[in-house]
């Protein structure tokens, strides 16, 4: 699966110029340069600890960058306009263990919109979670509680996906449904920005590469 | 429920604690119903951000495109509707159990119904500012309970000045006017302390 | 009848009294009446899937 | 011996004590109801106005049986509580966990009535009289035990933590039933020796055992009804039940 | 730490509350210390196995090897230590602030002296049984103030007695009995509860 | 990596017969038979909820069996002599996150005793947490807090492992650590029982599969 044939050139997703980040003076990651545009998926590669989740917390926002500029659509990351467009999946899911599947999904729905042709029952049947939708999250294993998590993602309208680790606890159809996620939200234009080890069956259409060293 | 349970059991340590003397615990009995309810309030309050911090659900609350002084609107009014109402409705009874005269409850609930959504929007403020720390439970105690000092001062004063036959007026409005001016400051403090609190 | 309904001028305390224990009584029967109809509500759905509910997969 | 150890048993296993439980629920219920109404003739209508009360007295019919009741109900509790701890069987933690909102509810009619009559007797709803409180006290014990069994995901380990919880609070029992007598100085008004068992007078003592006879059958067919709920409830899987949901017999 | 705050904190709400007249505040100093002391232990046992619960560690312990009731009569000591302890060290100054006569103050010191500790094990049998549970917080609350009802009522009734100069020996007599029982049989409660809330 | 060559015939570490667990009456997996060896690694395989997670835990001891009959080590899952000689490792580390690696790894020594040849600090430096002892645990990154888990089970004395996906979170390094570790340990003896979903480069000496129907 290769990105869809730019036809004029697609929107930018990301740019990001000589980001940096530090803690405590301490750099995390080294300045990096790299840019993403609609329908094209980043992979951002790098060991333990060399900065992958950090990376994705200072692009949604969630802790201010050291160095550098970064654009989030055009905007800074965390602003109105970013925020409206991106989302991201943690290692903390942010599902509520007692309410079900499908009354997170309603969560998540309310606090982002809702894609156009989204319906709740039909993404949950298609992340394999036929049976599920009332269960408490708490009583999901925990590839079946990604699997919300993913089905979250597919159902709401946001353009840009910030992805940290997407394919840890799934299984063989998990893995594939994350890259056929992937493929759909590239085809209507919209951008992803994934972290990997690697050491997985990755998504084809890969465009960028980020790699951060340990 | 439950912090409506949880005062009931702790205004009926306190005849346990002091004796059953009937004219000492009328005397008190004011007193203890209100530091009772703000106790109550203040464990469930704990509750109201730990757990969305977590299971990750405060970042997503945060990153949302809505309006963050929305949701934490939203967010003091369900908090107050479920922990605070039930306990405005046990609130009577317990001071009947204790003895407060019938003449002053309509002091006592009025000083509740203005001192109750005071401390919750007081409370979640705070709550946001200690969103970023993992051991919040204390900590917010501890924050709170000096700010709460006022509003309880002012609250007792109404219930003191009714019980003693005077005028109970002022204290009151003055926990009107406080109450107006935080509902307008409260979501942006909110919002504001939750930046602070997640930033680094 | 009207005096018996009076209560010797206890009607306030006696009537409420016999009403609580009556109505207390009504909602602990109700309350098992209701949770049986869900009961059965759920296994008839149940059963109405055929099989086990936590196949997913080999049901679509 | 055999016999009855064979009927045990039996009555051990979900299926056939829902079929027994079915089977003498409707007994169970004529039984309270005729009682009940012959009752509530008897103290209602025969009996006489009392010398001292008039007719608030009337409040003893409804008063005293759920009082007894709440002990009664936690004392069954706490005996299958224990069983269930210690020999683990199913239909044992069904049975406890069942009758603690019964108990729950004759608890708090217990309190409600008792405080209407304090009002024309001792001239308020509510004093820290150790039988009052200690009253107060058992209906928090019941919703702690209550509380903790539906706090639980699984209802059979929710049982046995609570059954515990039960069997710990059980030493209020003795504290409610003798508070009387162990703070008899210190209060007002002590209820049970107020009469004295020989003082009432028959036209009294008759109803009043006929309504506590009732409640005693009114709690045995609470119980058949919740049981048997519970049972379909936990198991869900088991054949046995599947043929009960199928089999259209799911009335009452 | 913190408790302890929270403590001075609650008890200063007293004086608020019910103003400052000084006559009624030395009456109630006893028990409203008492209620204090045993609230912000209370507070402070939720978090001892909450914490473990949630990231694993409570179930590490279980299936270590080391017998259960040892591990569990440290944590006992352990949380004893770190919450009562210092509740202690200030209870006499809070007691002072509220102004209980000086005699009273070593009765109250041995009455928290003894009730500490048997609230300590009771709460720690209790929580145990929660463990398996998610939602422990109020629960526990209800659970376990109807039980330290009695011991509340044997610490106030030498507090009381002592007030009036009556002998206070019997109540607090009782108390110690009470917890030489509970020293012995609470660990062993305690492991059997734990199996409980976490078997199947 | 082959197992090592049996001079009498290493002692049975599990033996499941008909082993089945059931939840609320309904089925979670169902009849297995295994056993497992001294010197041996098992591997569980099964998609995402056939109830792998489910399996550890009553093989610990934290799940009652529901239809057949276990053994660990010739005791009852739980009993005080399996538990002498059994860890799991799961979902849930059970590290105390404000404690440092270093500190949590003393907590475990003090519930499971000590290896004969452990020394903290060079475990720490064989997962690659060489400047991380004195970290809080809290923290660390994702990867990161796995390798302490790893750290502790190479350090206690447990004969039998149970790990739940433990290559998940992992570097391609870390992957060949556990491989390692693995490795080391059935060399020594010891036996040790791994879910997986199986994307990832499995350790090579597996002499056990048990395969869970979703
Ligand atoms: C809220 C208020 C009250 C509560 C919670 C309460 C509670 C109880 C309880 C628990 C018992 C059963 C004791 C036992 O079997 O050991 C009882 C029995 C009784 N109560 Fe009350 N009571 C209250 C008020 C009253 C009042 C106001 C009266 C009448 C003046 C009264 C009269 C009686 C009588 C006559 C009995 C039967 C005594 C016996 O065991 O022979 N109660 N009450
Ligand atoms: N809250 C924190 N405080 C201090 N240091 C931190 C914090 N979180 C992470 N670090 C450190 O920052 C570095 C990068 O962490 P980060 O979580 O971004 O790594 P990562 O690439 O996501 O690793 P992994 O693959 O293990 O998830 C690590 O060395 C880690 O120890
Ligand atoms: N606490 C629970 N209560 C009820 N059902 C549960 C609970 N935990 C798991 N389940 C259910 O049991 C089944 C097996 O779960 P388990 O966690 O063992 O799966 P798993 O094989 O480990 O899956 P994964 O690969 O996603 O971790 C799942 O269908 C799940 O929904
Ligand atoms: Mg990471
Ligand atoms: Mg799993």
């Amino acid at each position: 699966m290769s990105p869809p044939p730019a036809t004029s050139s697609p929107p930018l997703m990301i740019e990001a110029r000589a980001l940096g980040f530090t803690r405590r003076d301490e750099d995390v990651f080294g300045p990096l340069d790299f840019a993403l545009r609609g329908g094209e998926i980043g992979l951002i590669e790098g060991d333990n600890g060399s900065g992958k989740t950090t990376l994705l917390r200072v692009l949604a926002g969630l802790l201010r960058p050291g160095t550098g500029t970064v654009q989030v659509l055009g905007a800074q990351p965390g602003s109105e306009e970013a925020r409206a467009s991106t989302i991201i999946m943690g290692h903390l899911l942010g599902l509520k263990a007692d309410l079900s599947a499908l009354e997170n999904l309603r969560i998540g729905m309310g606090l982002y919109g809702r894609a156009a042709d989204a319906n709740p029952d039909a993404i949950l049947a298609r992340v394999g979670l036929d049976g599920y939708a009332n269960e408490a999250v708490r009583d999901l294993s925990a590839g079946q509680k990604k699997r919300v998590a993913l089905a979250r993602l597919a159902l709401l309208p946001a353009r840009l996906w910030l992805l940290d680790e997407p394919y840890a606890n799934l299984d063989r159809h998990g893995i594939a449904l994350v890259n056929d996620l992937l493929a759909q939200h590239a085809a209507a234009g919209g951008a992803a920005l994934v972290t990997s080890h690697g050491a997985v069956n990755f998504h084809q259409g890969v465009t960028c590469t980020v790699r951060l060293a340990a | 429920m439950l912090p409506v349970l949880y005062a009931i059991i702790v205004a009926t340590l306190f005849p346990f604690a002091l004796g059953p003397e009937h004219a000492l615990l009328a005397r008190i009995a004011g007193g203890v119903v209100l530091v009772t309810v703000l106790l109550a309030m203040l464990l469930a309050l704990d509750n109201v951000f730990r757990g969305d911090l977590d299971d990750g659900a405060l970042e997503q609350m945060l990153l949302s495109p809505q309006p963050l002084s929305v949701l934490l609107a939203a967010r003091m009014l369900a908090y107050w509707l479920v922990t605070a109402l039930p306990l405005l409705l046990v609130a009577p009874i317990l001071a009947y159990m204790l003895g407060l005269q019938p003449a002053v409850q309509p002091v006592l609930l009025l000083a509740l119904l203005l001192a109750t959504p005071l401390l919750a929007l007081l409370g979640i403020v705070l709550t946001a500012l200690t969103a970023g720390t993992r051991r919040s439970g204390m900590l917010l105690s501890l924050m709170l309970l000096p700010l709460a000092v006022p509003i309880v001062i002012f609250a007792a004063g109404a219930v003191g000045a009714a019980q003693q036959g005077l005028p109970w007026i002022a204290p009151l409005a003055w926990l009107a006017a406080a109450l107006a001016l935080a509902l307008v400051l409260a979501p942006l403090a909110c919002a504001t302390a939750l930046r602070i609190a997640l930033d680094t | 009848m009207d005096r018996f309904l009076a209560m010797g001028g206890f009607a306030m305390y006696v009537w409420p009294a016999y009403a609580a224990f009556f109505v207390i009584l009504a909602g602990d029967v109700l309350a098992t009446v209701l949770r049986r109809r869900r009961v059965l509500r759920e296994l008839r759905g149940r059963l109405a899937r055929q099989g086990p509910r936590r196949r997913p997969r080999t049901s679509a | 011996m055999n016999a009855f150890k064979l009927w045990y048993h039996k009555l051990g296993s979900p299926p056939y004590f829902y079929v027994f439980a079915g089977y003498i629920q409707p007994w169970l219920w004529t039984i309270a109801i005729v009682l009940a109404l012959l009752g509530l003739y008897g103290g209602l209508v025969l009996a006489p106005p009392d010398a001292l009360q008039g007719d608030a007295f009337r409040i003893i019919f409804v008063h005293v049986p759920a009082a007894w009741m709440s002990l009664f109900v936690y004392g069954v509790m706490a005996v299958s509580a224990f069983i269930a701890v210690i020999w683990r069987p199913k239909m044992a933690e069904v049975l406890a966990m069942e009758s603690a909102p019964i108990g729950a509810a004759f608890t708090l009619i217990a309190l409600i009535t008792g405080s209407l009559w304090g009002k024309p007797m001792w001239g308020t709803y509510w004093t820290w009289d150790a039988r009052l409180t200690s009253e107060l006290v058992l209906f928090f014990i019941y919703l702690g035990i209550i509380g903790l069994y539906h706090a639980f995901d699984d209802p059979r380990q929710g049982a046995r933590a609570a059954s515990f919880l039960a069997m710990i609070g059980a030493v209020n029992l003795p504290i409610v039933h003798y508070s009387v007598v162990w703070w008899n100085t210190l209060h007002q008004g002590t209820t049970v020796r107020y009469f004295g068992p020989s003082s009432i007078a028959p036209s009294m003592l008759w109803p009043l055992l006929l309504m506590t006879i009732a409640a005693k059958f009114y709690y045995g067919a609470s119980l058949m009804g919740r049981s048997r709920v519970a049972l379909l409830d936990r198991e869900r899987g088991k054949d046995w039940v599947a043929d009960e949901v199928r089999g259209g017999d799911v009335h009452g």
